[in-house]
């Protein structure tokens, strides 16, 4: 479903990217780990265009979308739900969720509403608070539910758990499965969190310094040496 | 947020014919009513009169000048990205070092140089006047963050004051210099302290509006400003109490006679040139000396995120407070120094365009950055004065620069910011002491 | 060749006065030019914009020092010409100007000659004109708050004062605006019927036509900047209750009428300051025939003492610089045209 | 509790409209211990800390500081600026606040403003560049060298803060707050984006703050591999109520809490934890 | 009483030209985050297109006043939008994501150029047109004095009446106002949920310029005289009027030039003409200082 070759990005003169071959296949949990710094959320805006690719090839669905605009990429199927949540914080929840509709069929709008509703009720009780007023989790939870308002083919879900409680990491890692066997939907998945991530996932890849180090299954990335030292076990 | 360019492919001609003709197009549409239709004046009432070849002519050009442009453009794009790009980072403040020594050394040189050119001093001078409002505004808006769209009201209460101080109390140029330098102080922190939880766009009419109240009241109050009809005669300053006068008052000297040379009136106008030459200088040490300071670094930090700042126990008001009055005194100091080569204000001079003027300034020359300021100065003061060849053209070529200067520096001519303190540097000169 | 220099606002707001002052320079040095210039050299014109502003205005005088002028004629707004001509003081360069605020020639410059009255004069015939024609009505006395306009304004004031009526209303509004409703409310309210106003053509057609739909007929007494016919243009009717004060019209000196044809055939209506420019290089061109020279010292003399015939007139200076016989006559608009106001 | 009360927090009320935040919360924090308040989204932690350090003024409540040298003080009644400035009470933010365009040794000197702009003689001696000025200037420096160094941020002193990763940041961020020497150092959520390494890093680098310096620390965290190894003693918040409190092995037993914010299957984060 | 009436008659219509050329400012700020300095000038533009139109249909013998009225209008609208939709063309879009700053400065260079551009083709002199709508309505007589309305300032007050609800139910109930509104508060995650940022910028830039040229037809109307420096003037006032109802409140800024446009009126007719700017701003001050964020303007409540 997306391939990515050897993609360089760029921000002014900080090389960020170094030449990243990924491949996300339909149905799909992929996740990606990485050191602070790795780029990993670099490469997931740069299916956006933001920062394009300097040189590489982005194809999705078959798709080069490599120099699509950023506006045509989530029509074609792809949501994110970014580093930092970037909601707007001047509009309420309810605009929030409306916002991520802005392609969707008008058909969907109350199954997807009641699901994101009964996913974060929290959000359904503050629907028309200012989002900038919400507490740091809730603002995260608002992030997901605006990135499934528009019942996207690939969800891209940057450190979703950053920021909400245990119940609610719990809650999201269901989620995404769910999403994923129930409505076929493929994820990409940045964690920092690499032990729920790497469970949930099929499959998983390692970014160090702009650069793919390692990939494997889930399950290979869990067990690899390597992994365990760098990413999951803390010295104390 | 930076991106780099990205290598797109080159231009086919088929496509650059299309983009011209989609500016044609516009051209048309904003030519029609603008270019080819205009109304004058026929005993009494108006006729409609039509030009179209005037907008065919206009058509014309947009779309020749649009396909020549987005060709060379293209070229140059296609250079660039041929070569590899080159990390420019770290030879800027080298480079920033070179240029200011040079316009330094120039601007000591050019009255020696144009010694008998009094419209290139006199420029200069005018150039250099900017210049140290530049650097004052700079810390407001510059450093600080804080929109002043209303500067030119210290500027006003500079000259004023020094005008002021004379016409009734007889005070010389150098000692209104200071007490001037004061007031305006004192009124930018009359006008920091009702704005002080404002942002943005509000805090900019209120500054714009403080402007105003500023040059309405000079109008009006003409018991003390003498309102519209300005204040005049003026005294110049004086080189340690020499006059420049061609006839110096009974039982004084003048410099020309003191130095026995003939008299001529470009040595007050080199003098002048030289007196705000040094002023500006002084500015320029005092405002980077306080950059790195810990005001200056506050102000820095206020500009990045005012929250911040107050949970590191910074008392924002007194911050503000402080970039306001210091950027007034500036502006104060540069007021007198203006009403004294003038020798004559009024209100009109304290008008809000002179405000955008030095705003652009400092944007122009890239927040924050000394040497941008002297550059855009030049370049804001010059263009119109260039400009005088092409008489009613010079305001519509000055507009247009001002637009494509900042299209094509979006960031400022010197946009780089170097860092106030280095971790390295003080190591090393820790290590040597 | 020698060079002559004009300076006035040929951009911003009062760019339409600079257009008139270039249009008349450009005729005359043309004419003079035809007639084999002066001294036998061909005069230059060079123009000069200081919008209005003094600052421009200083940078214009020396940017004409630069170019070696032997004679400016400008500027206009007064508050550019004060600081300007300390330039040409300076650099000897003799000056004429049409700038009314008294100032201009109040400051022991001897470089400097006006060619139209003075405000204070302006003000004290129009004021006279008031108290005389008016006597018994209410009459409000309104000013831009430009310098010339307050100038204007209260030396009409005190001249009808000084005649015996003294005005109901003394107000300023703000130039630049297109709302003055208010002060005609005002006006109506204090029923006033004479507007003594000092200022600008643009503001009088505005307040006539927001008078006349508020149902208040006006009749306006103002300065010299009523010969612009934008007046009638925007004003429509209501201008021909406007009057003002003016030098004698040069447009009806029968020396003068050859030159009003020829501008009026070059779609120049020779209004407001087009002759003036004309008569300033005239002026300019006179004196240095008379004076065999055009050093400042020869031309600042001949200047002094002599006797100019222009096209607006004998033209003859003070120990000051000011015109010795400004004669200031009262016109009124009629149909688009102004004429001599009856007495 | 043994230790001596820093803070106490009593019947605080936090109301925005209709919505309570807090609702007559009273805590205490010991001098010296690291105190970690931990509750569902939304429960009003952020809200607490805002109310601490003055940057909202509560509905009603008191917040009483024993300062170790300065003696009580009244937060509650102390706006923005002289909370951390008096009080010696410093915070970090959740979502970062750092000043982006300023180098990371900038961001830490900036953080030292008042002692040093009092050394400049309000910049009359830091004009002229007087000795006074330069000690207390290298002093600065060094104060910012020693954090650097402790939270490893010595190469990058000199880059923009703000071209840091995220996690980076999170640093950068706590070693300002300690270059304004705090009493009590308010963390508020400071593991977010942390992989679990730098979070057991950062595990060390907080009890050492607290065992060596002395710095008492106030603790948002949802990482429970932080709290429950770091902490003396957890406060758990839900709805701006306090529902549970004790040490951490009370808390991660206590059915309210696993109920409202641990959540009831507890197989997998015990065993992250384990990993940890 | 007749007297502060009729003032009261006159404030309300200054403030209503007011608040329509600061309903388009505020249109704009809503989504560029910025005031758009170059308002003031496109306002001027579109006065004097219809100053052009309306000579234009004098010549062709169109008398009827509702056809020559909407034919106006209609040509203003249509012209201006291309200037509104040029300017940020030229001098917005290319400064896409710099700092603040750079755009008000191309915005004021954009202001510099429209005005001379105006003044070099269609000349410095000011443009009359005769009265279009005379008459109007006599309220009430007292003393001798008669209170007027006349037609046209009825027309101006309904007009930006109906012009601001219709854009208040625009910006806060359409999916077009809530795009336009995210555009503002964060273009690239705006860009990321699929929505063409360029285009809706460009399209509010439009909107804002017919609005602008809604106000030039009204104002040539009304005073029947323009010159090419009228945005100046009308800009600022325009701007402060918008600030001071709160910016981005359409209805604020509705508020805001009515305000003004009655201290204008009643502080002129009572105290000094020669004040009221000051009054205007001194008040302007005031109200902020207890309401940092205009009248009708959301306080801006960041939480940290
Ligand atoms: N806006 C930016 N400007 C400049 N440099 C940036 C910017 N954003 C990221 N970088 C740099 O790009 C590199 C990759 O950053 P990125 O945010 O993709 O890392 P990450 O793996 O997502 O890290 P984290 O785990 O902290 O989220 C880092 O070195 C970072 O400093
Ligand atoms: N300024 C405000 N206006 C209105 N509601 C607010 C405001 N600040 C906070 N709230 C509400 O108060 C509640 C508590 O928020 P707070 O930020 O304190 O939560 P929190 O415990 O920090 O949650 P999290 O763990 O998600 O960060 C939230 O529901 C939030 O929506
Ligand atoms: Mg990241
Ligand atoms: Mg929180």
């Amino acid at each position: 479903m997306l391939h990515m070759e050897g993609v360089h990005a760029h921000y002014g003169h900080i090389h960020a990217l170094r030449g990243v071959d990924v491949t996300v296949q339909v149905g799909e949990i992929v996740t990606l780990i990485g050191a602070n710094g790795a780029g990993k959320s670099t490469l997931m805006m740069s299916l956006f265009g933001k920062p394009g690719a300097s040189s590489g090839r982005i194809v999705f669905d078959g798709e080069d979308i490599t120099r699509v605009p950023s506006h045509l990429i989530s029509r074609r199927g792809i949501a994110i739900v970014p580093e930092g949540r970037r909601i707007f914080p001047r509009m309420t929840v309810l605009e929030n969720l409306l916002m991520g509709t802005a392609f969707a069929d008008p058909a969907n709008f109350n199954a997807d509403i009641k699901r994101v509703y009964a996913m974060f009720p929290i959000l359904e009780e503050r629907a028309s608070q200012r989002a900038g007023t919400l507490s740091g989790g809730e603002q995260q939870m608002l992030a997901i539910g605006r990135a499934l308002m528009s019942r996207p083919k690939l969800l891209l879900l940057d450190e979703p758990s950053l920021g909400l409680a245990p119940i609610y990491i719990k809650r999201i890692f269901q989620i995404v499965r769910e999403l994923n066997t129930e409505h076929g939907m493929t994820v990409l998945l940045v964690e920092q969190n690499a032990h729920h991530a790497l469970r949930v996932a099929h499959r998983g890849y390692v970014l160090q310094h702009g650069e793919i180090v390692l990939a494997g299954t889930g399950q290979e990335l869990l067990a690899s040496e390597e992994v365990r030292a760098a990413y999951l076990e803390g010295g104390h | 947020m930076s991106a780099v360019i990205i290598a797109r492919h080159a231009r086919t001609p088929a496509e650059r014919f299309k983009d011209a003709a989609w500016v044609a197009f516009i051209a048309l549409l904003l030519g029609i009513p603008m270019v080819g239709l205009t109304t004058v004046d026929e005993g009494g009432a108006l006729t409609v009169q039509t030009r179209f070849g005037m907008l065919g002519a206009f058509v014309g050009a947009s779309f020749v000048g649009r396909f020549i442009f987005r060709w060379i453009i293209d070229m140059v794009r296609n250079r660039r990205a041929a070569k590899p790009a080159v990390a420019k980072a770290d030879r800027t403040p080298q480079a920033v070092k070179v240029i200011g020594w040079a316009v330094l050394g120039a601007s000591i040189a050019l009255p020696i140089v144009f010694s008998d050119n009094r419209y290139v001093i006199d420029t200069a001078t005018t150039v250099l006047i900017y210049v140290m409002l530049g650097w004052g505004l700079n810390v407001v808006v510059g450093l600080a963050g804080l929109l002043d769209l209303g500067y030119v009201a210290f500027y006003a209460v500079g000259a004023y004051t020094y005008a002021l101080l004379f016409s009734h109390f007889g005070w010389t140029f150098w000692e209104a210099l200071l007490v001037a330098g004061a007031m305006a102080a004192a009124f930018g922190i009359l006008l920091g302290y009702p704005i002080l939880r404002l942002r943005g766009d509000y805090l900019a009419i209120v500054t714009l509006g403080f402007g105003e109240i500023i040059r309405v009241i000079l109008v009006n109050w003409t018991e003390l400003s003498n309102g519209p009809n300005g204040i005049g005669s003026i005294p110049r300053p004086t080189l340690f109490g020499l006059p420049f006068e061609r006839n110096p008052a009974e039982g004084t000297q003048s410099f020309a006679t003191f130095f026995g040379l003939e008299f001529s009136g470009m040595h007050r106008i080199v003098f002048l040139y030289y007196l705000i030459l040094v002023l500006a200088l002084l500015t320029n040490v005092f405002v980077a000396r306080l950059r790195k300071l810990p005001v200056g670094r506050a102000w820095e930090a206020l500009r990045e995120d005012e929250i911040a700042c107050k949970a590191m126990g910074m008392n924002v008001t007194n911050v503000k407070l402080s970039a306001f009055a210091i950027g007034a005194m500036l502006g104060g100091f540069a007021g007198v120094f203006f009403a004294a080569r003038q020798g004559f204000i009024s209100p009109e001079s304290f008008t809000f365009t002179e405000s955008a003027t030095i705003l652009a300034i400092v944007v122009l020359g890239g927040m924050g950055s000394q040497l941008g300021v002297v550059l855009a100065a030049l370049v804001l003061v010059l263009l119109p004065e260039l400009g005088r060849n092409f008489s009613e053209y010079r305001m519509l070529l000055f507009g247009t620069a001002m637009v494509l200067i900042m299209v094509w520096k979006p960031g400022g001519l010197l946009a780089s910011r170097e860092p106030t303190i280095r971790l390295k540097q003080a190591a090393i000169k820790g290590g040597e002491a | 060749d020698l060079t002559v220099a004009i300076a006035g606002p040929m951009t911003g707001q009062y760019a339409s006065a600079g257009d008139q002052i270039r249009r008349g320079a450009e005729m005359a040095i043309a004419d003079i030019n035809a007639k084999g210039g002066v001294l036998g050299q061909k005069l230059k014109l060079e123009v000069g914009d200081d919008a209005c502003d003094p600052k421009q205005a200083v940078s214009v005088a020396n940017t004409m020092v630069n170019k070696k002028i032997v004679f400016m004629h400008g500027h206009w707004c007064s508050s550019s010409t004060i600081p300007a001509s300390e330039v040409y003081a300076e650099a000897d360069i003799p000056m004429a100007t049409v700038s009314t605020n008294p100032q201009v020639t109040e400051r022991g410059l001897k470089n400097i000659f006006r060619i139209m009255g003075r405000d204070d004069q302006q003000g004290m015939v129009a004021g006279g004109y008031i108290a005389d024609k008016f006597k018994g009505k209410k009459v409000a006395v309104l000013d831009d708050k430009s310098a010339y306009g307050k100038g204007l304004a209260d030396e009409m004031a005190k001249a009808m004062t000084a005649k015996g009526l003294k005005p109901t209303l003394r107000e300023s509004i703000t130039a630049g605006e297109k709302d003055y409703s208010g002060i005609v409310t005002k006006l109506k309210q204090a029923g006033v019927e004479v507007l003594a106003y000092g200022g600008y053509h643009t503001e009088v057609a505005l307040i006539l036509r927001q008078a006349q739909q508020a149902g208040l007929k006006l009749t306006v007494m103002g300065g010299d900047t009523m010969t612009n016919s934008e007046l009638v243009t925007a004003a429509g009717a209501a201008a021909d209750n406007v009057m003002f004060t003016f030098s004698p019209d040069p447009r009806k000196n029968p020396d003068a009428a050859p030159i009003v044809k020829r501008f009026r055939d070059a779609k120049v209506e020779p209004e407001g300051y087009v002759m003036y420019a004309y008569a300033a290089m005239q002026l300019f061109a006179d004196a240095a025939t008379q004076a065999k020279s055009t050093k400042y010292a020869d031309l600042e003399k001949t200047l002094r003492g002599g006797n100019f015939k222009t096209v607006i007139g004998d033209l003859a200076f003070d120990a000051k610089g000011d015109q010795k016989q400004p004669g200031f006559v009262v016109y009124q608009w009629k149909g688009g045209q102004y004429d001599y106001a009856a007495k | 509790m043994s230790a001596a009360t820093l803070l106490s927090v009593e019947s605080l009320t936090m109301r925005f409209g209709g919505l309570t935040a807090i609702d007559d919360l009273s805590v205490s924090v010991p001098a010296g211990k690291i105190t970690a308040i931990i509750g569902p989204n939304g429960a009003g932690k952020t809200t607490f800390f805002n109310c601490l350090t003055g940057f909202y003024k509560p509905t009603t409540g008191s917040v009483r500081l024993v300062h170790p040298r300065k003696g009580e003080m009244r937060l509650e009644t102390m706006t923005g600026h002289r909370v951390a400035r008096d009080a010696q009470v410093v915070r970090t933010f959740q979502n970062i606040r750092l000043f982006p365009k300023m180098t990371v040794l900038e961001n830490l000197i900036v953080a030292q403003h008042n002692f040093l702009q009092k050394a400049s003689g309000f910049s009359l001696a830091g004009i002229f560049r007087l000795p006074s000025y330069r000690t207390a200037e290298a002093a600065a420096l060094k104060k910012a060298a020693h954090w650097l160094e402790r939270l490893g941020l010595t190469d990058i002193a000199d880059v923009a803060a703000g071209d840091l990763p995220y996690g980076t940041q999170r640093r950068i961020e706590i070693a300002r707050a300690l270059c304004v020497d705090p009493v009590l150092l308010c963390l508020d959520e400071p593991a977010a984006g942390l992989n679990p390494r730098e979070s057991a890093e950062l595990n060390t680098l907080l009890l050492s703050l607290c065992r060596e310096e002395g710095i008492a620390i106030l603790l948002i965290e949802h990482d429970m591999s932080v709290v429950m190894n770091v902490s003396d003693h957890i406060c758990v918040l839900n709805y701006g109520r306090k529902i549970a409190e004790g040490t951490p092995e009370e808390i991660r037993n206590d059915p309210q809490v696993i109920k409202a914010y641990l959540g009831e299957d507890d197989e997998e984060t015990a065993s992250g934890e384990k990993a940890a | 009483m007749a007297y502060a009436l009729q003032q009261l008659i006159n404030g309300l219509t200054l403030g209503a030209v007011y608040g329509l050329i600061a309903i388009g400012y505020t249109m704009v700020y809503g989504i560029i985050g910025m005031i758009n300095f170059a308002h003031g000038d496109i306002f001027m533009v579109s006065a004097f297109i219809a100053v052009t139109a309306f000579t234009l249909l004098a010549a062709f013998d169109i008398t009827s006043l509702p056809l020559a009225l909407t034919a106006v209008l209609i040509t203003a609208i249509f012209f201006t939008s291309a200037y509104g939709w040029a300017v940020e063309r030229m001098a917005y879009r290319p400064l896409r994501g710099s700092t603040r700053l750079a755009p008000l400065i191309s915005a004021i260079g954009m202001s510099i150029f429209l005005q001379n551009m105006v003044q070099l083709t269609q000349g410095a002199r000011v443009k009359p047109i005769p009265p279009v709508l005379e008459g109007g309505i006599e309220i009430w007589q007292s003393g001798g004095f008669t209170v007027q309305i006349s037609w046209t300032q009825i027309m101006i007050v309904v007009v930006t009446i109906a012009l601001m609800v219709g854009f208040t139910w625009l910006i806060t109930q359409t999916a077009f106002g809530r795009q336009q509104r995210a555009c503002e508060q964060d273009s690239t995650m705006t860009a990321l949920l699929g929505i063409n940022v360029d285009r809706t910028i460009s399209a509010t830039f439009m909107l804002g310029a017919a609005l602008a040229a809604v106000a030039g037809v009204m104002v040539t109307v009304y005073y029947g005289v323009v010159d090419f420096f009228i945005g100046f003037v009308a800009g600022i006032k325009a701007f402060t009027a918008a600030v001071l109802g709160g910016i981005g409140s359409l209805p604020g800024a509705m508020l805001g030039g009515l305000i003004i446009g009655l201290i204008e009126a009643f502080w002129a007719a009572y105290l000094s003409p020669e004040y009221k700017d000051v009054a205007t701003f001194a008040i302007l001050i005031l109200v902020l200082m207890f309401r940092p964020s205009g009248l009708l303007g959301r306080p801006e409540v960041e939480k940290v």
